[in-house]
């Protein structure tokens, strides 16, 4: 077993600097990096372009680090809910690439999986097509994406072990899984870390090689964007 | 008298059978679970990496940890299953979603959508709509007829930066059902009280108006 | 719930013709479709084309198609263990269309998921690259390699309930989850079936959406194909 | 004195490093896993689907469903994990697996490996092959210098169908150590008692020899 355990996420974000690209899985507030997140605070990195489904709230998430104007590119698929991020993109202090989610997902599992290209039909015959290679398969048109490239994946699983292995809960799971290997680190952090062989085998949703370094988070807040609920009759 | 956002979705509902597994947008999209005969069976899919979604949970029973791609709190039903994001989209991509139910802001008589962009205003993104609307098979836009200036949204080309080209099949507004073919929009259905020539007057797109068109049955 | 389940195989391969192309799931003789074969030889259809890694063992698997002649193409990426296999593929009575394993597994995958094409390392400069397009990404060469295109997928699961959802074991997994919903129509046994609601929802491997029906298998043979063992101390 | 097929295994385990991921082929570099040191952690990957691979079952304890890609049963260590081969392959092409060790018919100077086929023998196929050797950062070929009619696997030039092309780094044969430069073979190790007149008797390719040639230390 290579154990892949780092006591905290100061040691898990060793080798972060300024202008980096990183992934950080979550979509909303569900399932986010929260520690790799107040981290990255921490160490106030700048430049930095982020790959992420959404770009948080204005106090949470990566909202934090738009608050301390440590992004300088968003590569997301929906970025509402964030005046600061309104603020600083019709400002032009943050430019902001705009992809389909299915796409933004493939893009990352591409890069996970050592596909440099592939095709898709999402978003032919718009902006997101303009300038990339088309072409028609069994009579429907595609366009060519690319796979991305990043410097470190930052993702948050339910469980892990020390060997990297890492399983999800719900719907907290989304672009976590996808992210992982498909920067040149990959930094998790779990909400519990057991020792190898706790985990059952067959029910590891990303293997630990996926993985070079986990850590059990401080804390989490997990804060709930839209709370919905029915009454009890 | 033209539907209530309510009636719309009822109508739709009408479109969902038995055995489809359905993805739904925001807004009216989402009211549409609510119509759905109970002798049929049918799965939700929410592209965030659910399906089997249930009603929203009981008030103290929120799982931060299980949310639809509106980011509400949700429950699942026994049979659901969750997944990553490529998944989600192969799903949806791969065509074996039956049914996309989203809303537009223009539908063009050939079929192309807008939904995600007006220049000159913030824009939020495409999220998972563009995926959407260029793979599913089925595609049922759900709308007012005009916007809140009164004008069309079903217009003879989009004005609006596009989320797919040729993709929507049906559409169904506050006023009527309508079709989307090779000529224009074909006029399936009037709202109750609603004349052929209101949906006209409303209708900046080529209207294809056959024989008698009867009033849609909620 | 969609319910998925069929009482059995004879109902699971309703629709099943000549000259049809088949997916069957499996490494070896680990993880096989074994009932959805056995039926596939009681109905007799021939003319198939089989995407399977192998071609089974001459009285096991896919091999009890071949002593029947019922196929008439091979997509394989490994072939041995088999005479009479050797037999027809020598004499010209069998085509065999060999692809790299990791490009078999993710053509499979690639029609699961809507991706028409996308570009591969594998196989550049080889007899498989050859009449393909290639493209250099980073200084490496790749070449384009399409999806499936399939009637039926027949695939083994451990687990499965009645909406189609499905649980793997072991190294059984193999191609079976990459199969499913890569053709028009998917078939799954399973060794036990359970109602809705049974298997753990952030567990499942396969979501029934993927599954147009399924059934338990009626017995599992599951022959070891390399029996090694060591002695007790 | 040249190699056992062991000691060639042994010999290439001391190229496992701490921390590594690595996929062994069948032949030579299954034997590897005999000889890396017990001080280091190591994993081996098999592309039918399992990370985490240990010593064959105990009479009785054979599992058909946990098997290597030699079909073999296998038993797994604490740590290990099941995927599919989607998955798998994923770990390989996206060069997750840092070494690939894998056995060959002929190695070029040039790097180009053919391990695959025999034109007019019966072709079993490729396997993983293909996969392995176009995605590996990092990979060694184990095999004996010469073929069973005495001829040298070493060449200027594959006569054989290629499994990839200017892959190999490394080979390790019953004779020496050699490592695949822009210029040809380099000379790095002698087995115990052999000699590099030997060496270059048994290399058609180009033999690149500079300076003194240690013998290896198994």
């Amino acid at each position: 077993m290579i154990n892949k355990k780092v006591p905290s996420a100061t040691e898990a974000l060793q080798g972060v600097r300024d202008g980096m690209t990183l992934m950080l899985g979550g979509f909303g507030l569900c399932g986010i990096p929260e520690n790799s997140i107040n981290r990255l605070v921490e160490l106030g990195v700048k430049e930095l372009t982020c790959i992420s489904n959404n770009a948080g709230v204005d106090d949470f998430g990566l909202g934090l680090l738009l608050q301390k104007r440590q992004i300088k590119k968003m590569i997301s698929s929906y970025v509402g809910e964030n005046d600061e991020f309104e603020r600083q993109m019709l400002s032009g202090e943050l430019e902001v690439d705009l992809v389909p989610q299915g796409s933004l997902a493939e893009r990352c599992r591409a890069a996970q999986a050592g596909i440099p290209a592939f095709f898709t039909p999402a978003g032919y015959g718009t902006e997101v097509g303009e300038g990339k290679e088309s072409r028609d398969f069994n009579g429907k048109m595609h366009i060519l994406e690319h796979a991305f490239e990043a410097d470190f994946a930052f993702v948050k699983a339910w469980k892990g072990d020390e060997a990297g292995n890492l399983v999800f809960k719900g719907t907290a799971r989304n672009f976590n899984p996808v992210m992982c290997g498909a920067a040149k680190i990959t930094v998790a952090e779990v909400e519990e870390l057991v020792p190898a062989g706790e985990l059952d085998p067959n029910s590891i949703h990303i293997p630990g090689i996926f993985v070079q370094r986990i850590y059990q988070g401080a804390a989490y807040e997990k804060r709930i964007e839209q709370r919905t609920v029915r009454k009890r009759q | 008298m033209s539907l209530t956002k309510e009636q719309i979705a009822q109508r739709i509902a009408k479109e969902v059978k038995d055995g489809y597994y359905v993805n739904l947008g925001i807004g009216i999209p989402t009211l549409v679970a609510n119509f759905v005969r109970d002798d049929i069976s049918v799965e939700f899919q929410s592209e965030n990496g659910v399906l089997g979604m249930g009603p929203f949970p009981y008030e103290g029973e929120e799982d931060p940890d299980i949310i639809n791609a509106g980011k509400q709190t949700i429950t699942t039903l026994p049979g659901a299953s969750f997944f990553d994001s490529a998944m989600s989209f192969s799903m949806i991509r791969g065509q074996h979603v039956h049914l996309t139910i989203l809303g537009a802001m223009e539908v063009a008589e050939n079929g192309d959508i807008a939904n995600w962009k007006i220049p000159g205003k913030m824009v939020k993104g495409m999220g998972g709509a563009m995926d959407l609307v260029a793979s599913a098979e089925n595609i049922i836009v759900a709308m007012m007829h005009t916007n809140k200036a009164g004008d069309s949204k079903l217009l003879d080309r989009c004005t609006l930066p596009l989320t797919g080209v040729g993709c929507v099949k049906k559409i169904v507004t506050n006023l009527a059902v309508l079709e989307v073919s090779e000529n224009g929009f074909v006029l399936k259905e009037r709202a109750p009280g609603v004349s052929v020539e209101e949906i006209q007057d409303a209708t900046l797109g080529k209207l294809i108006v056959e024989g008698e068109i009867p009033e849609m049955i909620l």
